[in-house]
């Protein structure tokens, strides 16, 4: 019998100009996992994240995917609109205002902020507006490249306690991090 | 259909992106008798030749950075990531601006012609002209902003400009041929022809070239 | 010196207490001159020779062209004001005289427009100083739209005087276009150097006319500022106590 | 005079910003010949009218982001923070837009003239009026959109255009004084009367609302 | 004798729309210190740093400098062109090419990186290429604004080493960081 995972990648090699950025990483990512990508500036980690998402392609390798409920992607580009509000920002990301919303805009200090101009909000509240939507998802695998750059240490406890959370919902989530996030996953580095 | 809300929600906060080109169309046409004094009829004789030339660049402008915007803030990828059917979906954006940007331009651009040629059949005639004349403009200039996506390069404008020129070409005939009372509706029916060709292919092409880039 | 006194005096708690005293004389004896300059150019003034009963809508037209140009030179000098300065109630007068202005040029193309249709057999021409007066409209439009594009009012002020500045070269040239281009429309017929090209029955209800509505806009000038004052200074103290 | 290093260095590649506007020109003055069968006076009737709404949307689209994409990426803040005379520097950069559109666009232009007028001496009296003509709609553009640094083009472009009709009436003026062989040369020093006021003041101005943006 | 100050600050009050940011801000910079600003997000920390570096007025209060050398900041945003490459950049930034940038581009892992375009560097790459300035600068102070956003941990310490040296050549360095950078630094706090 063997173990269905959501996620499998074998192999994986990936090559700009014919330089290596790096060479067969296998892993599988199985519902109620963590994996944490980590490695050096440049080391390939938002690639690796983006041939996961099949965005970008693999030089050599393949990755099988077991998704039901699809992903849910959040990169180093954080998809809002800099000339719309917070609130037409969430419309555009599907997500409905509803009470779940609001008491996690409470809890990150957002809630005042939902007429505002995204592009009159600091570095760290933009990142937060993206990180509603991970918050809201009800995909099965979260891929978070870096997610709590320029957050505040409240906001970094609120997003690994959240992430705990959804591991125990039985999620599972790859991430990409230099700072160390609290949370039970197994790493794979890629500097060689 | 989210997407059309979605469009349409950006779009009304970003006026830059389809109340701007109607703008300079009206100001197109608005300052072109300021610029010399013509005679009435050289001023008819001129008009078409402004109002083809405005309708290009009018749509030149409103896709000029129809996806550009949504590549540098990463859109794009989500898109790419979580739509089914990108060719269907930038085909409906194609279709959102050509009904924000194309159609008010078509009627706008059909009063100036009855305000300048006093003819109304004129004016009734170079409607539905315009309105697949735009709808063609706005699909090829969104090919070449495609694929010239990053390279913040003029190739777009060099890619499309050939393509275009044949039907600038057509689009004078057209007016010739109501000034003559002549065939009319072949020119139309040839457009339209045209169009229904352009409106499923180029929203495919579209998505490939996209994904491309992205990878 | 000056400063410390424009300050003091032109500070919007002394402005509306001022214009509230004011407004009432204002409006009636305004609106009573301009229903006796009506009265008198609709009934009293003979027919005009070449255009028949439709010249009356002179009264109308003239007043609100001229009002129109009027009042973006009022908007010019309040902005300069704001940015020498940094008079606070002359940036909120700006903001309140946009509108009006464009009111009043939009009152100036229409019965421009209609007044078109007996005499010159269409509704609209290609001619400098129509073109001039849509261009004045288009002018007062992007102001309003570029004050209202900024959510921080402070920086909407000064962008807001910097354009009526600048915009303020186009004036002369409105003014000037009949001379500077040969049109259709007609040239001013009341300068103060020649005699009136117009018969003086046609001319006292004419300006009687020209008084009143710029009285009436006056008032309009009042009331808009009022309620941008109010509202801008809505956290003020004075303000609660005012309303 | 780094800046002006640095800012051809930009230019040169982002090939978009220079080269597309001059291509676009290219574009508009060869399709319009296309767009109506005209008898030969009527085209040059009708050409001036075209050359000047031609020069002006191409300074409009050369300017559309001279000053967004330095806001965008911080280039501005450094620059308000690192140089004393900001006026100056905005000066020379609309200095090398000028260099780098204006005059190619105004010898295109010129050599347009000739073709279609046919004359050498038109063409060589019309190339000055470009030129000036070129920097006074660019002084004039970066101006526009200056003060709506943020709120995108369109409102730019709503606030510029009345200010750049007067000149087209002017320029229009000069079309016919060329042809009747009258006071030419006073409406070049007209010209160049308004273009010496603008050079210096508008670099001033811009550089006011640019601290004011910023702030 | 009164001591001279590189900057002081006093009282300084920053009012959005009518709501406060700040109030009552007050500090000197003298030569050879750090200032630590700290504080969660939106709470003013880069309102404040653009207040001292003069691009913003602050609603109430006074900054007072006392440079000969100027500033050097680095904000979030980090001013390169994306569609140049890392040279082109320098040249854009009066970075001339010579021994030290080359050893510096050695010790940040980018000396093969030159010829790239900047779009195509990883997040914390770009972020690297951006403190390239502040490494070469010559003022004697440095205005940083979150500067280890996105940086690996060997970056992380090379920045920190190279403030600490700074330091010790008598310069003075203002910063907002949410990570803790291990600096002898005095830290102000915005949060109320
Ligand atoms: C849309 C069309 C029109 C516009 C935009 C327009 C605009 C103006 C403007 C701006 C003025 C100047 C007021 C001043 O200098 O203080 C004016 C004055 C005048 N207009 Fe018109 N006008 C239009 C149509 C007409 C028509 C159709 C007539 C009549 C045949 C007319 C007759 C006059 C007269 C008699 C004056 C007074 C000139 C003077 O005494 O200064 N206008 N108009
Ligand atoms: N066209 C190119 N030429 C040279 N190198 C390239 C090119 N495109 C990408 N690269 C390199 O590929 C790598 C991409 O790395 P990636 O963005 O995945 O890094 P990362 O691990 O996410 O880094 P970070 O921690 O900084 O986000 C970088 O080293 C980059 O320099
Ligand atoms: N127009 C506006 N309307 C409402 N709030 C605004 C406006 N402009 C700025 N703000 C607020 O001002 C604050 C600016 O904070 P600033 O950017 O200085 O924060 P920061 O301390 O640098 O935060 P971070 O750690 O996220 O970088 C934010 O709280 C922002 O929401
Ligand atoms: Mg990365
Ligand atoms: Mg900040």
């Amino acid at each position: 019998m063997t173990m269905t995972y959501l996620i499998k990648a074998e192999n994986l090699s990936y090559k700009i100009n014919e330089k290596k950025l790096f060479q067969n990483i296998s892993f599988e990512v199985n519902s109620n996992s963590a994996i944490h990508i980590t490695g050096s500036n440049g080391s390939g980690k938002t690639t690796l994240l983006r041939i996961i998402l099949g965005i970008s392609k693999p030089t050599r390798g393949t990755v099988e995917t077991n998704l039901t409920s699809g992903m849910c992607y959040l990169g180093h580009k954080n998809a809002l609109k800099q000339y719309l509000t917070v609130e037409d920002n969430l419309i555009l990301q599907s997500i409905q205002h509803n009470k779940a919303l609001d008491t996690l805009l409470k809890d990150i200090d957002l809630y005042d902020k939902l007429d505002v101009v995204v592009s009159n909000l600091s570095f760290g509240q933009q990142k937060k507006i993206a990180l509603l939507k991970v918050f809201l998802n009800e995909s099965e695998l979260l891929v978070l490249d870096e997610p709590c750059v320029g957050l505040d240490g409240k906001a970094q406890n609120f997003l690994t306690s959240f992430l705990q959370e959804e591991l125990a919902k039985n999620k599972s989530i790859i991430f990409s991090s230099h700072i160390n996030l609290n949370l039970d996953a197994k790493s794979i580095n890629l500097d060689n | 259909m989210n997407i059309l809300y979605f469009e349409l929600l950006k779009l009304r906060k970003k006026s830059r992106g389809w109340l701007g080109p109607i703008l300079v169309f009206i100001l197109i046409m608005t300052a072109f008798p300021l610029t010399v004094e013509f005679l009435n009829e050289d001023l008819e004789q001129a008009f078409f030749s402004i109002l083809w030339i405005a309708v290009l660049l009018v749509m030149m402008l409103a896709t000029e950075d129809i996806f550009l915007e949504d590549y540098n803030d990463g859109s794009l990828e989500q898109l790419v990531i979580h739509t089914e059917s990108l060719s269907f979906v930038i085909g409906v954006k194609i279709l959102i601006y050509w009904a924000l940007i194309g159609i008010p331009v078509s009627l706008i651009g059909s009063i100036y012609c009855l305000g300048i040629t006093s003819s109304f059949e004129m004016a009734l005639l170079i409607f539905p002209v315009l309105l697949i004349s735009s709808y063609i403009f706005l699909n090829l200039f969104c090919f070449g902003n495609s694929l010239t996506l990053t390279k913040g390069s003029v190739l777009g404008t060099l890619i499309t400009m050939p393509l275009l020129l044949p039907l600038l070409v057509v689009l004078g005939k057209v007016v010739i041929a109501i000034n003559l009372g002549l065939n009319y509706f072949d020119f139309l029916i040839l457009l339209l022809g045209v169009l229904s060709i352009i409106i499923v292919i180029i929203p495919l092409i579209i998505s490939f070239v996209i994904r491309a880039h992205l990878e | 010196m000056i400063k410390k006194f424009i300050h003091q005096f032109a500070s919007p708690k002394t402005y509306l207490k001022q214009v509230d005293r004011a407004y009432s004389y204002i409006f009636f004896t305004s609106l009573s001159i301009y229903l006796i300059a009506i009265f008198w150019g609709l009934f009293l003034t003979p027919e005009d020779f070449v255009q028949g009963h439709s010249y009356r809508i002179i009264y109308l037209h003239v007043p609100a062209s001229f009002i129109s140009q009027s009042l973006y030179l009022g908007m010019a000098f309040a902005s300069a004001i704001f940015l020498i300065w940094k008079v606070k109630l002359s940036a909120y007068l700006v903001r309140s005289i946009a509108p009006i202005g464009a009111m009043t040029t939009f009152i100036a193309l229409v019965s421009g427009s209609i007044w078109g249709i007996p005499t010159w057999g269409t509704w609209w021409a290609w001619d400098a100083r129509i073109i001039s007066t849509l261009i004045l409209f288009i002018m007062y439009l992007g102001l309003i739209s570029l004050h209202d594009s900024f959510t921080n009012n402070e920086k909407a002020d000064k962008f807001l005087a910097i354009l009526v500045l600048v915009g303020s070269v186009n004036i002369p040239i409105i003014k000037m276009s009949v001379e500077w281009w040969s049109t259709l429309h007609q040239s001013a017929s009341i300068t103060i150097t020649q005699k009136p090209a117009i018969d003086p029955s046609m001319l006292y209800p004419l300006f009687a006319s020209a008084i009143g509505f710029t009285g009436l806009v006056v008032c309009l000038v009042i009331l808009s500022s009022k309620f941008h004052i109010l509202d801008r200074e809505r956290n003020k103290s004075w303000v609660k106590d005012y309303v």
